[in-house]
C-alpha cells in the first residue's frame, strides 16, 4: 500500500504541490477579475511572505521530526523589543541596523531556548513550543502593559514597504532565504543529517551524527527566521500589537510546510513545496475577499480548499 | 501422490515495471517442508509476500486446498492458516514479549483480554524454543538473536496449515537451529506444511524435502534435495560454476592496533580483554546471548562501559560516542541492520555516505563523487537495486545488507568491527564479502569478524575469542582451531566460565 | 455599473460576543443599504489579526474603493496602510479604534474610557462610596486597558470603596464562570462585581447562583447585549444596570461613509458635512430607558 | 540512551505525573490558603472535566499516532445544533434526551468525517483537522449568525450544575469515561491494536491488523468525548457562544495528555497520566487566580509549569 504509493507516486510527491498551485490559479483567474492584476499577485507574495519565511525554518524543525508552536507568539516579542531597541537607538539608519541584528540574535536566542529543552530536557517539541507560545506572549504583554510597541522612526517603514526591481522587499527576502535554505537542505550535510535523525533516530546515532546537536540547530534556524519576519512585519506596519500580533502564524506556516508536501512524520521535506504551499494559503485568503465569501463562511471554504490541495496530491498518486 | 496443500499458477510481480517474478509454476503439497533458495534478489521473499497476502501479484492465481485465493490480504491468509515469519523482524518495541506473540490474535474472555492465558501459552511457546525470555519483558531490550527466537514463537503460537520462514536462522547459532528444525520435524509429522528459505544451503539439504531454485525471478528448477548437494545447489543459483568459498587467509602482523583490559558492562559485559592485531581477522564466536554484540556496542560507545581500558596503538582512548569511535578509525557493521544499520526511506547514495558525508563535502556535498563511490561499491558487491535513487525500503533483504557493510566501509577505518556481516546473504556474494575482509586485512586493515556461523569464522579468522553468558572463556590459536573445540569453550565445558 | 459607489468594510472576525455582534451589524447595515440604494456596492472583509487586515485592505484597494469603512484591530499597525488609501484619495471612515495619525475623513467610535468612567460612577452611587469589589477585565489589551485605567481612576476619588481583584476573562462566558468560581472562594465577602463585558457576566450571574451565596448586592457588565437589557427592563435584583458600548456603531459607521460620498448632511444638522468625529456617549441603561436599547432581533 | 532510560526510568514514566500533580498540589497548598477548601477543589474537578473529557479521547487519537486540532470548534458547533435541537423539541425532559443522543450521534458523525478523510484520503491528520477546525466553527458561526446558541429548557441545566453524593455530574461523567476508556485501552484488543499502529504501522499491517479501521474508530471516539464535553458545556450555561466556545480546547486537551506522559509519537500512553495532566492544568489556572498573578504574566507562569510537569518526569529518569 504505502511502499507502492510511494513509488509509483514519486514524481507526484515532487510535483503535486505544484499541481495544486496551478489549479487554484487557474480557477481564481477565473473567478475575480482582479486576480491577475499585477498588484493583486504583488499584494499575495508579500502577504505570503512574513508566514511563508517562518515556514521555511519550520520544514527544518518538521524534518528532524519537530514542530514549533510558538513562533507565532516569538514574531510579537521579537517584534516588540526591536522596535524598543530602534527608538532606544533613535530611529537613524544605523539604529535601524543594530534593531535587526538584536532581534536576529534575539530570535536565535528563543530558538536555542527551546531548543535546549527540547534535546537536553528530552521534553516533546509540542509541549515546550507549547508551553514558550503562552511564555514568549505573556512576556510581550508584560513589556508593553498590553499595548503597542510604536516606532518613532520613519525610516524604518521603508524597509518593509519598499520595492526593488518591482517586487516588494519582503518578497526578495522570502526568495533569498528560499533559494538558501533549499540549498542548505539538498546540498549541505547538515541537511543529510537532519533528514536521517527525522526518519531513524537510532540509525542516525549508529552512524556518528550528532543528533541533539542537530536538532537544537533546527531551532535555532527556525528562531532567526521568526526574527527576520517580525523586522518585515513591524517595519511595515511601523509597530508590533503586543495581544496580537502573530496570531496563528504557527498555524499558516505549520500548514504551508505540510501543502507542501513535506511529512508531518519528518525525514524528508521540501523547501520549494513549502513555498508553493504558503503561496496557496496567500491566494486562498485573497479569493476570500475578492469573491466576498460571507464572513462566516470564509472559515469552510478555507478549511475544504487546505484539505483539497493536500487531498489532491495524494489522490493523484493512484 | 500426496494432495496438494498450495497451488501456485504462473505467478508473476512486478514493481513500477520492473519484473522480479516471472510465471512461476509449483504445487506444494501437504506435510512437505518446501525450500526456496536464489541470490539475493531472485525473488524469494516476494514470492512468499504475496502467498502470505501482503503483495497482490500482478499475474497469475494461487490456489489453497483447491480454493483459489481471491483477494490478496494478510487478513485472509491469516484466516486460510498461512503464518509467515518474514526476514526483517516484525515486533512492537513499545510492547511485551507475549502482546507481541499474540498480536493480532489475542485470546478474549468476553470482549476483555485474557493476559493470564495469553502469558502462559507464551511461557510454554518460550519454553518450548529452550530461551530465557519473560513473557513479560520488553522487545526493546532484547538482542536481536532473542526477537528471532520470539518471530519463531510468534508464528508457533497458533495452529497454522502453512508455515513461511524467510530465513529464520541468519542470527541464530547452531544448538538453536538444532532445535529449530526438531521443531520444523514434529510440526510435519503433525501435517503442518512447511516453506523454508535460506543462504545457508547446508541447512536447506539437512531440512527440506524439496528445493526450488530463483535466479532473477526466473524459475530454474525443483529438485528432491536428496539429488542435490550444497555445490549442486549453488551452482544453479548463481548459473555458473563457484570456486573456493573462502580465500587464503592473511597472515597478521605482529604490531597490536587495538587492546581492551577488563572491559565490563554492569549485567552484560564482565572483565572482557583481548588484544588485535595489524591486519588480523579476529573471530569471535559463542552462542547467542553470549554477549559479542555488546562488546562491539561497546567498543563503539553505544554502551558506556562501568569499568576497563581500551588502547589504540599502545594509548588509552575514550569513547564515549559513535562519533568519538569514528574518529579513532573505528567502523561498526551491525547486527541489525533495519534497526540500526541502514535509514530504509534513504537511497542508497545517502545511506553509503551517512556516516563518511565529510569526505565529500567542503561546504557543500560533492554529488558526483558520492554517486560514483556508490556506483564502486554496487559494482563491486554486485547489489541489485532498480537504480541508485530508489529507496532501500525497496531493497531485497541481502541486498540492504550490503548497503550496511558498504556504509560501514566507507569510514574507511583502521579496525572494522563486523557483526554477523554476511546475515541473510547468498553465497556468491558471501565470496566477495570474504575476499574483500581478506584484501582489507592484507592492506593492514584489522577486522573484529563476529559471527554465529562456525564455518565462516573458522574459513575466515587466524584466532577466535569465544564468548559466554558476557565472559571470555577463551582465545583460540590457528592450531587450537576446530568447531568442536569452540563449542566446548562457547557451552563453558572448557575455559573459565 | 461604473458611477455605483464602491465601500470597502475592513473588521475584525467574530472572535468574542461583541466582535460577532460588529459583524452581524456591518452585514445588517449592508443589508439595509442594498435595498435602500442599488448604486452603493460593498465588500466586506474580516480578518482575525492587523496583519491579516492590513492584507484586506490592500485588497479592497485592488478592487478600487470610494470608500474605506474600518474598525482596526489594532490602532498603530493598521495606520501605514490607512494612510497609503487616505493619500490615494479615498474617503476613510475609520470606527471605534482610533488611529494614531489623523488619517480618516470621519470618526465614529465608542466611548472605551467612557464605559469605565460611566460604570465605575454608578457603582460607586449604588453602594454609596463604601464597599468591596471584584473586576473581570477582557482580553489583555489596549481598550481593556483604556476602559479599566479609567474604572479604577474614578475608583480612586471613593477611599470606602475597595477593588479586591480583577483577572482577565477575556470576553469569555465559560472563563468569566471560572474565574468568578474562584472569587467566590476567595473573598468571603464582596459587594459588587463589576464584568465590563455581558458576556463575561452571564458566566459570572451563573457562578454566584451556583455558589448559593446572597451577599452580592449587584453585578454590573458592559456594552449592551440585549440578554442583560432583558434583565434590567425586568427589574432583576442583581443586574440593575448596563452601559452602551454598541457594536451597531459599525453601521452608524458605513451609513457616515455613504452619506458623506452622496453629499447628505445629517437631519437637524446645519452643516453640509458629517462630522469629522462622532463619539457615541457609552449610555447608561436603566430600567427605565432599558425598552430603547432593547432589540430582541439583534444577535448581540 | 534510549534503551537505559526505559530500563531504569521505567516506573517514572508511571508515576511521573502523580508525582508532578503532588509537588503543584503541595505547593499550591503552602501558598494560598483557599486551595484546600472543599468547593475549591470541587470547582478544579469541575472546571478541568470540560477538556480532561476531551483529552480522554485525545489520548487514543495519540497514542495511534494521530491529533486532532478540531475539538475546540466541534464542540461549539455540536454545543450549538444540541441546543437547537432542544429548544425545537421543546426543552422537556424527553427533548434533553434526544438532544443528547443527537449531540453524540453529530460527534461522533464529525469524527467520523475527520476519520475518512485521514485514513481513506491518507492526509496527515494534523492538516485535516486544522481544517475542519476552520470548518466546524465556520459553520458556528454561519448557523447563529455569529451570535449566540441560548436553550429555552430550565431544566437542562440541572444536567451540567447538579451534584450527585456531592461531586458535580460532570466530574462523575470524567472519571466514569477514564475508567471506561483505562478498560478499552488496556484490556481489549482495541486499545493493544492502537498501540501497536502507533508505534509501528508496518508490523501491524503483518500482523493482519486493519490499520485504517482502528485509526477511523479513535477519531469517532474523540468526537463522541468532545460531544459529551458540548453537552455538559452547554447545559452549564445553559448556551453556546458560537464566536469562543471551545476555543483552545484542542491545545489543553492535548497538553493534559502529553502532561500525562502520553508520548507524542504515540505507540504507548496512559489515561490516569491524562487525568492527572488535566488536574494539574486546572490548579495552575485556579492558582493564577488565587495568588492574583499579574495578568500579563499569567502566561509565562502557566507555561512553565506546563514544561516543568514534564520536565521532572525526564529528569527524574537520569
Ligand atoms: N516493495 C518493493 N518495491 C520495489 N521493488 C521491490 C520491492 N520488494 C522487492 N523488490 C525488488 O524485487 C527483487 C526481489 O526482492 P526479494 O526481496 O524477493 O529478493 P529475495 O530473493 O528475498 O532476496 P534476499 O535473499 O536478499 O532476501 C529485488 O530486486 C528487489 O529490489
Ligand atoms: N539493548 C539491550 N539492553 C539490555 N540487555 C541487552 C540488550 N541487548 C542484549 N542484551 C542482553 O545482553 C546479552 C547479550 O546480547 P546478544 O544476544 O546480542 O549477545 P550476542 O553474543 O551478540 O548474541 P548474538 O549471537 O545474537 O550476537 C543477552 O543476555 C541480551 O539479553
Ligand atoms: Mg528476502
Ligand atoms: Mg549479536
Amino acid at each position: 500500500m504505502k511502499i507502492s504509493k510511494v513509488f509509483k507516486g514519486f514524481s507526484m510527491e515532487k510535483w503535486g504541490p505544484l499541481l495544486a498551485l496551478a489549479i487554484l490559479f487557474v480557477i481564481s483567474a477565473f473567478a475575480s477579475p482582479y486576480f491577475l492584476k499585477t498588484r493583486n499577485l504583488l499584494n499575495i507574495l508579500r502577504q505570503v511572505s512574513y508566514t511563508g519565511i517562518i515556514g521555511l525554518g519550520m520544514t527544518f524543525v518538521i524534518i528532524t521530526g519537530g514542530i514549533d508552536l510558538s513562533v507565532g507568539s516569538m514574531t510579537a516579542l521579537v517584534g516588540g523589543i526591536g522596535i524598543l531597541v530602534l527608538n532606544a537607538m533613535g530611529g537613524g539608519p544605523w539604529a535601524i541596523l543594530v534593531a535587526v541584528i538584536a532581534a536576529i540574535a534575539l530570535g536565535a536566542g528563543f530558538g536555542a531556548a527551546n531548543g535546549i529543552i527540547i534535546t537536553k530536557g528530552k521534553v516533546a517539541p509540542f509541549i515546550v513550543t507549547l508551553g514558550t507560545m503562552a511564555i514568549f506572549r505573556s512576556l510581550t504583554l508584560y513589556i508593553s502593559g498590553a499595548g503597542e510597541f510604536r516606532s518613532q522612526s520613519n525610516l524604518f517603514p521603508e524597509v518593509g514597504m519598499g520595492y526593488f526591481l518591482g517586487l516588494p522587499n519582503p518578497v526578495w527576502i522570502f526568495i533569498g532565504l528560499a533559494v538558501l535554505f533549499w540549498i542548505i537542505l539538498n546540498h549541505t550535510k547538515y541537511g543529510r543529517y537532519m533528514c536521517a535523525i527525522g526518519s531513524n533516530e537510532r540509525v542516525a546515532k549508529y552512524s556518528a551524527i550528532k543528533i541533539d546537536k542537530i536538532r537544537f540547530f533546527a531551532y535555532v534556524i527556525v528562531g532567526i527566521t521568526v526574527a527576520v519576519t517580525a523586522v518585515l512585519l513591524s517595519s511595515r506596519l511601523n509597530s508590533i500589537s503586543s495581544s496580537n500580533a502573530g496570531q496563528n502564524y504557527e498555524l499558516d506556516a505549520i500548514a504551508a510546510v505540510i501543502i507542501g508536501g513535506t511529512a508531518m512524520s519528518g525525514g524528508s521535506g521540501s523547501i520549494f513545496g513549502t513555498v508553493i504551499g504558503a503561496i496557496i494559503l496567500g491566494i486562498v485568503n485573497n479569493m476570500l475577499n475578492m469573491l466576498g465569501v460571507s464572513p462566516y463562511l470564509q472559515g469552510t471554504v478555507k478549511g475544504l480548499v487546505i484539505i483539497g490541495a493536500v487531498l489532491i496530491q495524494r489522490k493523484n498518486n493512484k | 501422490m500426496a494432495e496438494k496443500i498450495l497451488q501456485i499458477k504462473g505467478i508473476s510481480k512486478e514493481f513500477s515495471k520492473v519484473r522480479v517474478l516471472n510465471n512461476i509454476k509449483v504445487d506444494i503439497e501437504k506435510g512437505e517442508i518446501f525450500g526456496i533458495i536464489g541470490e539475493n534478489g531472485a525473488g524469494k521473499s516476494t514470492l512468499i509476500k504475496i502467498i502470505s497476502g501482503l503483495y497482490v501479484p500482478t499475474e497469475g492465481e494461487i490456489y489453497f486446498e483447491d480454493k483459489r485465493i481471491t483477494e490478496f490480504k494478510p487478513q485472509t491468509a491469516r484466516e486460510l492458516g498461512i503464518s509467515l515469519i518474514p526476514q526483517e523482524f516484525n515486533l512492537i518495541n513499545e510492547l511485551s514479549v507475549f502482546e507481541n506473540i499474540f498480536l493480532g490474535k489475542e485470546y478474549q474472555k468476553i470482549i476483555l483480554l485474557d493476559k493470564k492465558r495469553m502469558i502462559k501459552k507464551s511461557e510454554e511457546l518460550l519454553a518450548m524454543l529452550h530461551t530465557q525470555i519473560q513473557p513479560t519483558d520488553k522487545i526493546q531490550d532484547l538482542s536481536v538473536a532473542k526477537k528471532q527466537m520470539i518471530e519463531i514463537a510468534k508464528a508457533l503460537a497458533y495452529e497454522s496449515k502453512l508455515l513461511i520462514m524467510d530465513e529464520p536462522t541468519t542470527v541464530l547459532t547452531g544448538s538453536e537451529i538444532e532445535l529449530l528444525f526438531k521443531l520444523m520435524n514434529r510440526l510435519k509429522e503433525k501435517g503442518v506444511t512447511i516453506i523454508y528459505i535460506s543462504h545457508k544451503l547446508k541447512e536447506v539439504r539437512e531440512i527440506c524435502d524439496r528445493v526450488m531454485v530463483l535466479r532473477d525471478g526466473q524459475q530454474i528448477e525443483i529438485e528432491d534435495t536428496k539429488r542435490m548437494d550444497e555445490h549442486k545447489m549453488a551452482t544453479s543459483m548463481v548459473g555458473r560454476e563457484l570456486s573456493q568459498i573462502f580465500p587464503k587467509k592473511n597472515q597478521p602482523e605482529v604490531e597490536t592496533v587495538l587492546r581492551v583490559e577488563n572491559l565490563s558492562v554492569k549485567g552484560v559485559l564482565e572483565d572482557i580483554s583481548f588484544d588485535l592485531k595489524k591486519g588480523e581477522i579476529l573471530g569471535f564466536a559463542g552462542l547467542v546471548g553470549a554477549g559479542r554484540t555488546e562488546v562491539a556496542e561497546t567498543l563503539m560507545g553505544i554502551r558506556k562501559k562501568t569499568s576497563g581500558k581500551v588502547f589504540i596503538k599502545e594509548e588509552e582512548i575514550t569513547i564515549k560516542n559513535p562519533t568519538d569511535a569514528v574518529k579513532h578509525s573505528i567502523a561498526y557493521l551491525s547486527e541489525d541492520r533495519q534497526g540500526t544499520g541502514i535509514i530504509t526511506t534513504f537511497d542508497i547514495i545517502g545511506n553509503i555516505t551517512l556516516s563518511s558525508i565529510d569526505n565529500y563535502c567542503k561546504l557543500l556535498i560533492n554529488h558526483k563523487k558520492e554517486r560514483e563511490q556508490a556506483k564502486h561499491y554496487v559494482d563491486s558487491f554486485n547489489i541489485r537495486a532498480a537504480s541508485l535513487k530508489t529507496r532501500l525500503e525497496f531493497f531485497s533483504g541481502g541486498n540492504q545488507q550490503k548497503v550496511s557493510l558498504a556504509k560501514s566501509l566507507d569510514t574507511k577505518p583502521d579496525i572494522f568491527i563486523v557483526d554477523e556481516p554476511t546475515r541473510g546473504i547468498d553465497v556468491n556474494a558471501k565470496r566477495e564479502i570474504y575476499r574483500f575482509l581478506t584484501d582489507l586485512a592484507s592492506k593492514g586493515i584489522s577486522c573484529i569478524f563476529i559471527s554465529s556461523e562456525l564455518e565462516e569464522i573458522l574459513g575466515m579468522c587466524t584466532r577466535v575469542v569465544v564468548m559466554r553468558e558476557g565472559k571470555i572463556t577463551g582465545i583460540l590459536s590457528e592450531k587450537e582451531l576446530s568447531e568442536k573445540e569452540i563449542m566446548l569453550y562457547a557451552t563453558g565445558l572448557k575455559g573459565v566460565a | 455599473s461604473a458611477e455605483k459607489l464602491r465601500i470597502g468594510v475592513s473588521i475584525p472576525s467574530a472572535d468574542h460576543g461583541w466582535t460577532g455582534g460588529i459583524v452581524w451589524w456591518a452585514q445588517e447595515a449592508i443589508k439595509d443599504w442594498n435595498e435602500k440604494d442599488p448604486d452603493v456596492e460593498f465588500f466586506l472583509v474580516t480578518a482575525n489579526g492587523p496583519a491579516k487586515q492590513v492584507g484586506d485592505v490592500e485588497d479592497l484597494m485592488v478592487k478600487g474603493i470610494d470608500a474605506l469603512v474600518i474598525l482596526a484591530h489594532d490602532s498603530a499597525p493598521l495606520t501605514p496602510i490607512v494612510e497609503q488609501v487616505y493619500n490615494e484619495g479615498v474617503l476613510v471612515v475609520s470606527v471605534d479604534r482610533g488611529l494614531t495619525k489623523p488619517v480618516e475623513d470621519i470618526y465614529v467610535a465608542g466611548d472605551n474610557p467612557g464605559l469605565g468612567r460611566v460604570s465605575a460612577e454608578w457603582m460607586a452611587n449604588e453602594l454609596n462610596g463604601k464597599g468591596k469589589i471584584v473586576v473581570l477585565e477582557g482580553i489583555p489589551c489596549v481598550i481593556n486597558s483604556e476602559r479599566v485605567d479609567a474604572f479604577n481612576e474614578v475608583m480612586t476619588k471613593y477611599p470606602g470603596i475597595e477593588i479586591l481583584d480583577s483577572q482577565p476573562a477575556y470576553w469569555s462566558t465559560q472563563r468569566g464562570l471560572e474565574i468568578m468560581e474562584n472569587y467566590l472562594q476567595k473573598y468571603d465577602e464582596i459587594d459588587a462585581v463589576w464584568a465590563q463585558d455581558d458576556d463575561v457576566l452571564k458566566g459570572v450571574l451563573q457562578a454566584y447562583k451556583e455558589s448559593g451565596r446572597n451577599d452580592i448586592k449587584f453585578f454590573l457588565g458592559g456594552a449592551g447585549s440585549k440578554e442583560m437589557i432583558k434583565k434590567v427592563m425586568d427589574n432583576d435584583p442583581l443586574v440593575k444596570a448596563d452601559v452602551t458600548y454598541p457594536p451597531s456603531m459599525i453601521a452608524t459607521g458605513i451609513s457616515m461613509a455613504v452619506m458623506s460620498l452622496r453629499g447628505e448632511a445629517l437631519n437637524g444638522f446645519y452643516q453640509h458635512q458629517i462630522p469629522s468625529k462622532i463619539i457615541l456617549a457609552a449610555e447608561l441603561i436603566l430600567p427605565e430607558n432599558a425598552e430603547e436599547y432593547y432589540f430582541p432581533e439583534s444577535i448581540f
